[in-house]
């Protein structure tokens, strides 16, 4: 009996599967896009704005017409139900609604999880706003790509941002959330800062976990301690919340604070944050990017998000619309390469290879091994009486292809090898 | 019959202020009929708690069948074959009368098999004729929490005698049955005491009762045993008269 | 370490016990008069910390002066202790006091799973965050270490007031007495003529309170999030059972206990932090199942 | 045919030709089998009357267990990994059990769920070890010693888990029968007589709760396999409370009923993932509630109301 029912499963799953081969040539009358995001959870804080991008941007796509007239159609999935649940979510998607195309996800672990899965399910997925260098480096994947940068440009560009601003400093201290991403962006932070600058002391590493709530005793330790400088790779809930004690017990004023995500934090931390703190944002994106703020397209999205959502947008809403831009331009590509026919998902995940698009600031250019090159932007917080919140300036852009690590390397590894000189590189240019 | 059956050396025990195990020096031959009388709070309940290992005392010692019993649990006392009844019925209110009796005759041989049934791990008969002593054969797959107070007490019992002891301790087996069902109780009791030859003890507030079925009586006030002897004697001292029977 | 850390661990580690007293404190009430853990203990605390918040935000845009707050953090677990902690109590709790252990802890972990998509569906899922009073009551340095005289003075002192106030409450006062009455018997207190159904509403919506309480007074210094309730039952939990259950005094001792330790951990072992609060609980409950400060007997044989 | 035997045929038929319609859905039938499994376990401590709040901890520890095992040697056989899980379940509770059968009521409970916190903060903390809150990820392992592809391995997994449900449903039915099981019932109903007839209720219990944590250990192995993926989150209080929620929901009284339960929680969930994202929660506790108040024997007794024992009733006491 039960290898009767076992070969009636087999029959019928298989049946399915060449099915969903044959339709993905044919031009399909719209195209189902499953994208995982935070919609509960700390992480929802980029998760939701996020998702209202989506929904903003896909409308502006399909009223433009689409992909060649082929509309759009986004189903979201919540990230915050835990990454055993997301994944039969996520399968659920996949195999159910013969979603052809998925843009996952947020957090790293999940990325971590979801690639091999992709793989596995053969999904075209776009990696639209995790960190994890690892994923791509510990494995090559053909149907898993990723529209911006990963931890390793972010930490360099930070690490650099912070010798720009203070060479001879002497000490660090780390606050990280207790969880991949916390840890592995410094492990990549130190190793670039001590490749750069090795005399420098790491006097405290501490690691609270994630979602904490009293950040009060590390607090105390750190003033305890006096670190010249405090790293916190902390967003969302955790970050406000650090930051918000660390600021009511003037924390801010003895150290120099330097928080790679908290552009995502700005708007909603108002004015607790002093001037002369260093804050990056995952990318190049900013509403006042000193190349591209003039630009129509940025200021006609960020003008419209504001309309909808009364708050600017964030690293997450830049990488959502990066994800999207990705998509499409990978899609126009493989058609032009398939002569003017709708291109099978495998076209389309080979098509993604070496593409170059533009979201909303500069233009992405997507290498070999499936990784973005995506620029970085850093600044120092500044109060302005035009906003409610600190803005940046003496803004750097660092040009991605000087601060990712190169194709097959292991950035842990490369990033020892980073040599002072970039220090000097001409091409960082900053802004005022 | 060399060594008494249970004798207890100088028991001693108190709750605060009040002794409840004064001294007692108690032996007890094989097949007497022993009926402790006193009145409520004399020390006879504690005093059965003590030689059952429920409650340690704080001097003296208990032997059984000529060991020391004093420091063992319940569970090791009764596997020996001292085993008591309770005065408020002690059942498995979620079990039948039968699967009652089951779990008992199969707490005799102390092993807990995981895989036969319980109804095939026990012998049939000696649950039947247990039952059928107590005159609970015919409500055998009646829920035991279903049952009337006498037949609960019955059923109480029963889970006692199919442990096939050497001595039973019934703590007021009469208590809370109406008066015109007590003899007819005691006597199915003793039938069943007299079918295995268990010595027996049992804690009884009714004169009658005793001097029918006692063949030794022993009086306890506060905590000592006051009078110890046959019937007659025992309910004919003055002081028993006068602290126990109550004239 | 340094000698006057050992100072700073405990100012951090008391501030961070008067919250975990305050949670504690309603939760081991409820299981003094009504025996039973309520589960959802933890969501009045996530409430109250909303409430606290929204009132908060609320009386900023009205351009109140922050010095409202001390007004608003205490109303704020009021509203939340009466509103649901009586909708709890009437709807669900009184209705299972006769009913088994297991069954009262099953309903009262629905009420928490209810409880927790109630907070996404009405608060969503940004974090919330009101803290003017906390700059408002400004800064005090104790060894060069910059303290908030919020969490260094405010809270602490709340929470030994609430504990006094709670302590002759139940002392001096007739419903007071009678809470205790009920919780040592309940038959007894209804032969009694006690109205234990009042009682029992009276006990859960001021123990509801407290939790609220709780939730308000760290909402100032924290980013309230989703889920942020369960996290704090399980600790409170650890405080009750090392205190012992029902044991109001030995709550307040144990709650310092474990805010301590997790201090001191912080400055010595940073890595066992979150694992201190429930290695002391499993410690307490294998030595002294009872907890520190109860002398009941961990089973009735 | 008495009404139980045809509902475990019913879910057998269901979770067997269900993917032959929708394939997506075999995921979510080997993890509600896993939870059946799990709450198989808890529903052996609820006929002894004690509850566990941290049983998840069995679940959480084999499943590292496994991914531990399936790192360390990528060609284990997926059989092994089951029966390791098991294995390590029921060793967890042999020693866990070993003191925690002392005690009785809230105190069982809390302190199973201060064990099970304390694995749970332990995981997440020594990321080195245990890729902290991210969890471990496995490979997917050979089966019967062939490697498969991911659907072809999920439908044997999805037949082999059923095939143990059924066989394990036998297997507890069976034990809850023999002596021990119904030692098991008596010490409910009235531990001081289960001494007094000579029936040690430390060894009743102990075996009970060994017995509960190898089925959780070994629905913990197929979470593990399953999801290829093991994270802290399985080890967290409300995981075990969901536990006990599906055991009492689908009621002690049959075993068929852990898999009621299972099947009406994993249905609620998609279900309400689906249509009502963000309150899947709220509904099962409406349910739950519900349940406690309309049929707190289970679902389960529903099928047969004389078989199963009341789970509230009066206690007997000296």
């Amino acid at each position: 009996m039960k290898m009767s029912v076992l070969s009636r499963l087999l029959v019928g799953a298989l049946s399915v599967l060449v099915a969903a081969g044959a339709l993905a040539q044919v031009k399909p009358a719209e195209l189902k896009v499953g994208i995982t995001t935070f919609l509960s959870g700390p992480a929802s804080v980029f998760g939701v704005p996020a998702k209202v991008a989506a929904e903003l941007y896909i409308e502006q796509i399909n009223a433009a017409g689409g992909i060649n007239g082929v509309k759009l159609v986004p189903s979201f999935i919540d990230e915050g139900v835990g990454a055993d649940k997301l994944l039969s979510e996520y399968r659920r998607v996949v195999q159910e609604g013969g979603t052809r195309v998925m843009l996952a996800g947020i957090s790293s672990g999940n990325c971590n999880i979801i690639a091999p899965v992709a793989e596995d399910l053969k999904v075209l997925n776009i990696m639209w706003d995790c960190g994890t260098e690892k994923v791509l480096e510990d494995k090559r994947y053909r149907y898993v790509t990723r529209t911006q940068a990963n931890a390793t440009t972010e930490m360099v560009a930070s690490v650099l941002y912070l010798l720009k601003t203070r060479p001879d400093m002497k000490s660090i201290a780390v606050m990280n959330q207790d969880y991949a991403w916390g840890r592995d962006s410094w492990e990549l932070f130190r190793n670039t800062l001590l490749a750069l600058k090795p005399d420098v002391k790491i006097v405290a590493e501490l690691f609270p976990k994630f979602g904490a709530t009293d950040y009060s005793t590390e607090i105390s330790r750190l003033q305890a301690l006096r670190p010249e400088v405090i790293l916190s790779t902390a967003w969302g809930g955790d970050l406000d919340t650090f930051v918000r004690q660390a600021a009511q017990r003037g924390l801010m004023k003895s150290s120099l604070f330097i928080l790679p995500l908290a552009e995502s934090s700005l708007e909603r931390l108002g004015t607790t944050l002093p001037d002369g703190v260093i804050v990056g944002a995952r990318g190049d994106h900013y509403f006042l990017h000193p190349q591209q703020k003039d630009d129509p397209k940025l200021k006609n999205f960020v003008q419209k998000f504001r309309e909808n959502t009364g708050s600017y947008p964030i690293y997450s809403v830049y990488h959502m619309v990066q994800g999207l831009d990705g998509l499409v331009a990978g899609y126009q590509k493989a058609i032009k390469a398939n002569k003017g026919q709708w291109p099978s998902t495998e076209q389309v995940a080979d098509a993604m290879r070496g593409l170059e698009f533009r979201g909303l600031t500069n233009v992405v250019k997507i290498r070999e091994d499936g990784q973005g090159l995506e620029d970085q932007l850093l600044g120092l917080t500044k109060k302005t009486p035009e906003y409610k919140f600190p803005i940046l300036e003496k803004i750097v852009i660092y040009p991605a292809e000087l601060i990712t690590t190169p194709v097959g390397q292991k950035s842990p590894e490369w990033v020892k090898t980073i040599k002072p000189e970039l220090l000097s590189n001409p091409r960082f240019k900053q802004y005022n | 019959m060399s060594t008494p059956l249970l004798q207890t050396t100088d028991l001693q025990l108190a709750f605060g202020a009040v002794v409840v195990a004064d001294h007692i020096n108690f032996s007890l031959a094989r097949g007497e009929r022993l009926a402790v009388i006193g009145q409520n709070g004399a020390g006879k309940t504690t005093f059965i708690n003590i030689c059952t290992g429920l409650i340690r005392p704080q001097g003296g010692s208990v032997h059984f069948d000529g060991e020391d019993v004093t420091r063992l649990s319940p569970r090791v006392i009764a596997s020996r074959g001292m085993v008591r009844s309770f005065q408020l019925p002690q059942l498995f209110s979620e079990h039948t009368v039968r699967d009652c009796v089951r779990l008992a005759a199969a707490g005799k041989s102390g092993r807990l098999g995981l895989w036969t049934p319980l109804a095939q791990a026990v012998s049939k008969d000696a649950v039947d004729s247990v039952l059928e002593m107590v005159g609970l054969a015919a409500r055998g797959d009646a829920l035991s929490a279903a049952l009337p107070e006498g037949q609960r007490k019955l059923l109480d019992i029963a889970m006692a005698l199919v442990l096939e002891p050497k001595l039973l301790i019934l703590d007021e087996p009469t208590s809370g049955v109406s008066t015109d069902e007590k003899h007819g109780l005691m006597a199915t009791i003793m039938r069943a005491l007299d079918a295995q030859k268990v010595t027996a003890i049992f804690v009884e507030h009714d004169v009658d009762i005793v001097s029918q079925y006692a063949t030794r009586v022993a009086a306890w006030i506060a905590g000592r045993i006051a009078a110890d002897g046959t019937p007659e004697q025992v309910l004919a001292d003055l002081e028993v008269r006068k602290n126990v029977i109550g004239e | 370490m340094p000698q006057e850390l050992y100072a700073l661990a405990v100012l951090d580690g008391l501030s961070y016990a008067a919250l975990l007293f305050l949670v504690a404190l309603g939760m081991t009430l409820v299981f003094g008069v009504m025996n039973i853990i309520n589960m959802a203990h933890g969501s009045f605390y996530a409430l109250g910390g909303y409430m606290a918040a929204t009132l908060g935000g609320w009386a900023v845009a009205q351009g109140a002066s922050p010095a409202w707050s001390l007004l608003i953090l205490p109303l704020a677990a009021v509203i939340v202790g009466c509103l649901f902690g009586g909708l709890m109590e009437t709807a669900l709790m009184r209705r299972i006091y006769d009913k088994d252990p297991i069954l009262q802890l099953l309903v009262t972990f629905s009420a928490f799973m209810i409880f927790e998509d109630f907070q996404r569906l009405v608060w969503g899922t940004q974090p919330y965050f009101v803290s003017d009073i906390v700059n408002y009551l400004g800064t005090t340095d104790v060894f060069g270490i910059t303290y908030t005289r919020y969490q260094l003075l405010l809270l602490p002192s709340v929470a030994l007031v609430v504990f006094v106030a709670l302590r002759s409450f139940l002392k001096y006062s007739s419903v007071g007495r009678q809470i205790v009455a009920v919780s040592h018997n309940r038959e007894v207190s209804t032969a009694m003529g006690i109205n234990v159904r009042r009682i029992s509403l009276v006990t859960f919506v001021v123990a509801s309170i407290l939790g609220a309480l709780a939730g308000a007074l760290a909402s100032p210094t924290v980013s309230w999030v989703p889920g942020i309730g369960a996290e704090m039952i399980v600790l409170s939990f650890a405080v009750v059972a090392t205190a012992g259950l029902g044991q109001i005094e030995g709550a307040l001792v144990a709650a310092i206990l474990i805010g301590l330790a997790r201090s001191f951990s912080v400055y010595m072992l940073p890595e066992l932090e979150v694992l201190v609060p429930y290695l002391i609980m499993v410690l307490v409950l294998l030595f002294r199942p009872q907890g520190l400060f109860s002398v009941a007997k961990a089973r009735r044989v | 045919m008495t009404k139980p035997k045809i509902a475990v045929i019913a879910l057998v038929l269901l979770a067997l030709l269900l993917p032959l319609a929708l394939p997506w859905i075999k995921t979510p039938l080997i993890l509600g089998t896993a939870f059946g499994i799990a709450a198989l376990g808890i529903s052996i401590l609820i006929v002894s009357g004690q509850i566990s709040f941290g049983h998840a901890l069995f679940v959480c520890g084999s499943g590292y267990a496994v991914a531990f095992a399936a790192r360390q040697w990528p060609d284990l056989d997926s059989v092994l990994l089951l029966a390791l899980g098991a294995g390590v379940g029921a060793l967890l509770g042999v020693v866990v059990g070993s003191f925690v059968v002392r005690y009785r009521g809230i105190f069982f409970g809390m302190l199973n769920l201060a064990l099970s916190m304390v694995l749970f903060a332990a995981l997440g903390k020594f990321f080195t070890l245990t890729g902290g809150t991210d969890g471990l990820r496995l490979e997917r392992s050979p089966f019967f010693g062939l490697t498969m592809a991911r659907d072809q391995y999920e439908s044997v997994l999805l037949v082999t888990c059923v095939v143990l449900a059924l066989l394990l449903g036998w297997l507890v039915q069976r034990y809850l029968r023999s002596v021990a099981g119904q030692a098991l019932a008596a010490l409910k109903s009235n531990e001081t007589r289960l001494e007094y007839v000579g029936i040690s209720a430390y060894q009743t219990l102990w075996i009970g709760y060994i017995m509960s944590a190898a089925l959780c250990g070994l629905s913990g192995a197929m979470f593990a396999i399953a999801q290829g993926l093991v994270t802290p989150e399985m080890g967290y209080w409300v995981r075990s409370g969901e536990i006990v929620f599906v055991a009492i929901l689908g009621g002690v009284g049959h075993p068929v009923g852990a898999f009621i339960g299972a099947g009406i929680f994993e249905f609620v969930k998609l279900f309400a993932a689906a249509y009502l994202t963000g309150a899947w929660q709220m509904v099962l506790g409406f349910v739950l509630i519900g349940m406690v108040f309309l049929a707190p024997r289970g679902v389960s007794a529903l099928l047969e109301p004389r078989s199963s024992l009341p789970i509230d009733n009066e206690q007997e006491r000296p």
